[in-house]
């Protein structure tokens, strides 16, 4: 099993990603933003941090890097991607993904603990979740308010593309609480939370996070979104 | 058209009235110049020698006492110290083959002037340091200090600072783990912000700012140059005959983290390949100070066409040039054969670099603009022989006021004052200086890298640098101000007091010291003998301990008019510890865990938080300094979590015993049941010093019942005394004190958080 | 020399976090007259020469494609500064008395 | 309703990577006709009514004391939006095509 992790000049949690993927049991391979390859990885995470500085808008200059237009079209094709923070920004800059990130409400970036409601688990990054599970997992961002148009809104919530929720306050004034959504097919998903901040024991404010590489692991092992292996 | 002052030009124009006074420079550093350069400087040589031998960068006034640092290095000391003072950073090995490095800086005046860039680029710079040495950066850390909360001027500062601390930061992706956030009036005018950062590589890696092997290459590479930061010396232009007059020079430079972010990445890449022979990075004095220290430290000479130096502004003129302080800039020394890879991994990551010079023997550092020579100078003579001060030192007579209104007079709660003992418990955690800090330190990622064991609000940043046997080190950085206002000597001992037990307290072993010592102007007699005894007092300290100084920074000039702030010399002490997950944190967690007082106890409130708050009072005698009790307890806490003994450990500082419970319940809202009984007891003190003395080399624990006696064990071989205070109570419950008053966490809660919040949210 | 200036704002719709919070700020300092705050960017695009139709068309589609995002952004003027030469300095002499 | 644009730019001696950072991404795109990129703010703030000469004025001062940091940014233009009614909308199309 080999899942590719993208590096962009400013990413930051890639190492983390890495780390999470390995300690969770497959293989991690780095994906450097200049490939025009995606090196036969069965998997795509787009990390954390900052592209580009996040200059203009957080991740609208990443989502021109060459190995995008590889993502986009394996994403097209049901490869399991996952966009978390930066890279959720990059999969809503791209189209992947519906909506955008604004400027959290306060203003202010925001690094806590907070906990979301797993809402979708027919993802291949959400299966090992129960459904409406709660779980804990680290939250830092500047610009990680999610918003979209009135009909999207109504779109995402009527066919069960809010993936996670925030529970109890809304952190950033994110639209609906939303803190993570998917693609019509569901093999795209994008949260603002770092799971991969959650894995280890000690390192971090849970290990909720491994089941997102977990499930991705069963999902590949199952059979769920080989059909465009690269 | 402007003419350009070449070396030739300057001994054909001896009499040419220079700007040496607009330059700072005092009339005899003036003629030692030209005695230097046998002739009067170039435009582009006055410019140089005015940065470096200025206070910031030769370190005139302090220098003369730096000799304490290595008379009270002992061989010892020396052993774990690879790279030691005189570096960009010391350098001390932890073990399995790993070395780290440390070091604080301040960024105060910029900070003041243009809040967020100026924190932000103060971040910026102590990382470059640390990256000079061939170590990738691993956390940051930021002491900030303010005037009155309630000071307009705060609320412009403040949330700027932070902003920039945690934009820079955060974007560099270094997870910053501890500092600290002081509010007094002394800093009112005068705020300190005091960045450190932490790095680690493979003791093989460590590399120096030496430009050695003649003949190899001189590569600048990062951002280009701009006007950054040279606002102050344009007095220069009107020097250099220009018709248009002097073009706007901003005195303020502009951070970019992501440059800096993607200059770490190469620069590691560059050390991975091997392809550097010497590594400068770009701070203050800009090329001044890169060209000048890497060919003293090196061969003794080296040649650069400035005129190659890719600019962001073309209009900046050589001396400009020189003295630019942009920033996201390094200096590298490359062998000729090496050059094409070095070049090919800038390339990658889209980093500009340019060959400017090479390194000769020569002993003449020589710069030239489009074939003339503006420069040629003996490097020794800029970076490292400018000029030495020794100032006058007086003790002020006003300390003897100060130590004479002591606290005996203060209106205290007696013993069965319950509501007294509770209000005062209340208002010294809504204080500002120990109320909930959340506001500014969730602004700052912790998480990245995923290597932090522990961070905000724990006592000490954790962080794990061996991902494969959990071998890590921890850090603290510490000053109480109103204790050096009221003794310089014994004030800087209790910080590295407080400093080295925040280190122990979470399980690590204190290995070295790092400092940043922030003090009014060296003109000042009575600021100077401040400093001197701070300075003794760390280094004395430091010898006692057994632990190294292996680096530091100076601060002058922190005053408005002739009122300097308090002797503000921060201590950052830096820990080692085989496996950080066993830190075992500072909140209490488990119930019915037994909860102990370790340490002594004496009535000692003068200069104490409660003085501030309840009295707006400062005075008397700071509590008594026992470096011997620290080491001893720090053997109890350094082998007891190696054993895995403590549920919780947290220390006790400002606002003593009271606040320690208090924090220890909020932590993760759960309370405990507790009775003074003991302590009142043993030590002889009144319930009310029992809370809130401040008596230092104490700490709290808790340990599960069947750890009692391995604590005692513990405490009894190290002559550490113990005080049994209670036990932790059930999750959501508050604080008991038997026989006194009881707080349930609610309003703990709100006690301990408003305050911040209600100053800066919205 | 010439330049084109980009202006881009959020969709009126769009939550607007920091125009909120000026709007806010301004009572406070005695400015009561302004009842709503909406902040967008201004880019200034520096083109070698005289800026040409066809440097206005690249400008257009790097707005629509870059420099905006068109869930949640419109841009609301594309377009070549009045006087090319001398830029920022005199854009602020042509309008009303900025420093005031 | 009335319309007041303030304009923000950072100071040109000053360093602007955002600036840089889209100056750098363009010619990936394909846009090989701009040499260099600023990035600066637009506020739009809206008073009731018509935009008097006194709006203007408070106008001024905002984007002078608020709006803008004087160490590092320059207010580059206060004016009365032209027309005032429509809001960003017009001005798009009072404007050469942007949405070409
Ligand atoms: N207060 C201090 N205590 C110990 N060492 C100090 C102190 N101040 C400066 N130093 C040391 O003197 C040397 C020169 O300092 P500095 O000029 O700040 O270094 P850099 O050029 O890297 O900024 C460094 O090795 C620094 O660690
Ligand atoms: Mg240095």
């Amino acid at each position: 099993m080999r899942i590719g992790v993208v590096t962009f000049p400013g990413s930051l949690d890639d190492r983390d990603a890495i780390r999470a993927v390995r300690l969770c049991g497959a293989e991690a391979v780095s994906l450097w933003h200049a490939d025009d390859t995606l090196h036969d990885v069965d998997a795509v995470i787009l990390p954390g941090g900052f592209s580009y500085g996040d200059y203009l808008r957080c991740g609208a200059i990443a989502r021109f890097a060459p190995v995008m237009d590889r993502v986009i079209d394996a994403a097209t094709g049901g490869m399991p991607v996952l966009g978390i923070c930066n890279g959720f920004q990059i999969l809503c800059e791209s189209h992947l993904l519906p909506g955008a990130l604004i400027r959290n409400d306060h203003r202010l970036f925001n690094c806590i603990d907070v906990r979301l409601v797993v809402e979708n688990t027919a993802t291949p990054w959400t299966r090992d979740f129960g459904r409406w599970q709660e779980i804990t997992i680290a939250l830092k961002n500047g610009e990680g308010g999610y918003v979209a148009d009135q009909r999207t809104l109504d779109m995402l919530e009527a066919e069960g593309r809010v993936v996670f929720r925030y529970a109890g306050s809304n952190p950033n004034g994110s639209y609906n609480a939303i803190a993570g959504v998917s693609n019509e097919r569901g093999n795209v998903v994008g949260l603002m939370p770092h799971p991969e901040h959650c894995v280890e024991e000690g390192f971090g404010p849970s290990t909720d996070g491994r089941g997102f590489f977990t499930s991705v692991i069963a999902a590949l092992a199952a059979g769920t979104g080989l059909e465009v292996r690269q | 058209m402007s003419t350009l002052d070449t070396v030739a030009h300057a001994a054909q124009t001896p009499d040419v009235e220079q700007p040496w006074a607009e330059l700072g420079l005092k009339s005899d550093e003036y003629a030692n110049i030209r005695e230097i350069v046998g002739r009067r400087p170039t435009i582009a040589e006055l410019a140089m020698y005015s940065v470096m031998w200025s206070e910031h960068c030769s370190y005139k006034s302090s220098k003369v006492h730096f000799a304490l640092w290595g008379e009270n290095t002992t061989d010892q000391m020396r052993e774990k110290l690879l790279v030691g003072i005189g570096e960009n950073a010391g350098v001390v090995d932890i073990g399995d083959g790993w070395a780290v490095t440390f070091k604080a800086e301040s960024h105060n005046h910029p900070s003041y002037v243009e809040p967020y860039q100026g924190a932000a680029t103060g971040v910026g710079g102590i990382v470059r340091d640390i990256m000079s040495m061939g170590a990738r950066p691993i956390a940051v850390m930021d002491s900030l200090r303010f005037g009155n909360l309630d000071h307009p001027d705060t609320a412009r500062v403040l949330p700027g600072v932070v902003a920039g601390v945690g934009g820079y930061g955060n974007c560099l992706g270094l997870p910053n783990v501890g500092g600290e956030v002081v509010f007094d009036d002394c800093y009112q005018g005068n705020p300190l912000v005091n960045a450190l950062c932490v790095g680690a590589m493979r003791v093989e890696d460590i590399h120096l700012a030496k430009a050695t092997g003649v003949g190899n290459h001189v590569v600048l590479f990062g951002a280009k140059t701009g006007g950054d930061g040279i606002g102050g010396v344009s007095v220069l232009a009107s020097e250099t005959f220009d018709e248009g007059g002097p073009a706007k020079r901003p005195a303020v430079q502009v951070g970019d983290p992501f440059a800096e972010k993607v200059l770490i990445e190469c620069c590691l890449d560059l050390y991975a390949a091997r392809v550097v022979a010497g590594i400068q990075d770009l701070g203050g004095a800009g090329l001044s100070c890169a060209t000048s220290e890497l060919a003293s430290n090196g061969e003794g000479g080296m040649r650069i066409e400035l005129d190659k130096v890719p600019l962001r502004d073309p209009s900046l003129r050589p001396e400009e040039i020189l003295m630019s302080e942009s920033q996201e800039r390094m200096m590298a020394i490359v062998e000729p054969h090496r050059l094409e890879e070095f070049l090919a991994i800038t390339t990658k990551w889209d980093v500009e670099a340019t060959v400017l010079g090479e390194v000769t023997d020569t002993g003449r550092l020589v710069v030239t603009w489009h074939g003339e020579v503006i420069v040629d100078v003996p490097p020794r003579s800029v970076a490292h022989e400018g000029p030495t001060y020794h100032r006058p030192l007086a003790r002020p007579t006003y300390l003897d006021v100060l130590t004479a209104d002591d606290t005996t007079d203060l209106a205290r709660p007696g013993d069965h004052d319950g509501a007294g003992l509770r209000h005062a418990l209340l208002t010294v955690l809504a204080g500002p200086n120990i109320a909930d800090k959340s506001w500014v330190t969730d602004q700052y990622d912790r998480y990245v890298m995923g290597n932090t064991a522990m961070a905000q609000p724990d006592d000490a940043g954790v962080v794990r640098v061996d991902e494969f046997t959990g071998l890590g080190v921890a850090l603290a950085t510490d000053c109480n101000s109103r204790f050096c206002a009221l003794d310089p000597y014994d004030g800087a001992q209790l910080a590295l007091s407080e400093a080295y037990r925040n280190v122990a307290v979470s399980g690590a072993r204190p290995l070295a010291v790092t400092d940043c010592l922030n003090f009014g102007s060296p003109e000042d007699p009575g600021v100077m003998w401040a400093f001197r005894e701070s300075v003794r007092a760390l280094a004395e300290g430091c010898k006692f301990l057994g632990i190294p100084v292996t680096g530091g920074n100076v601060s002058f000039y922190n005053q408005t008019g002739d009122v300097a702030i308090h002797p503000t010399p921060l201590v950052g002490v830096l820990g080692v510890m085989q496996d950080v997950s066993k830190r075992p944190g500072s909140g209490f967690r488990t119930e019915g865990e037994h909860i102990y007082l370790l340490g002594a106890t004496r009535d000692e409130l003068d200069g104490s938080e409660w003085s501030r708050v309840l009295h707006g009072h400062l005075g008397g005698r700071p509590p008594q300094v026992d470096l011997a009790a620290e080491m001893r307890l720090a053997e109890v806490l350094v082998q007891g979590t190696d054993k895995r003994v403590f549920g919780m450990a947290h220390d006790l500082s400002q606002g003593g015993l009271a606040i320690a419970l208090a924090e220890s319940v909020l932590r993760h809202g759960v309370g405990a049941a507790v009775s003074l009984r003991e302590v009142t007891h043993i030590w002889g003190v009144s319930a009310f010093a029992a809370l809130f003395a401040e008596s230092t080399a104490r700490v709290l624990v808790s340990v599960r019942e069947d750890h009692e006696r391995p604590l005692a064990q513990l405490c009894a071989a190290n002559s550490v005394p113990m005080a049994h205070l209670g036990t932790v109570g059930r999750p959501g419950s508050g604080l008991v004190v038997q026989d006194c008053f009881e707080v349930d966490l609610d309003e703990l809660q709100a006690a301990h958080t408003h305050t911040l919040r209600a100053a800066f949210a919205g | 020399m010439g330049r084109i200036v980009v202006d881009v704002m959020l969709k009126p719709e769009i939550l607007d976090p920091q125009g909120q919070a000026v709007a806010r700020a301004l009572p406070r300092l005695g400015f009561d007259h302004i009842t709503e705050v909406r902040q967008g960017k201004r880019f200034v695009l520096t083109v070698d020469g005289e800026v040409t139709e066809d440097d206005l068309a690249q400008a257009r589609d790097a707005a629509e494609r870059l420099l905006s995002n068109p869930v949640i952004e419109d841009v609301v003027s594309v377009r070549a500064e009045a006087s090319a030469t001398t830029g920022a300095t005199s854009e602020a002499s042509a309008t009303s008395g900025a420093s005031a």
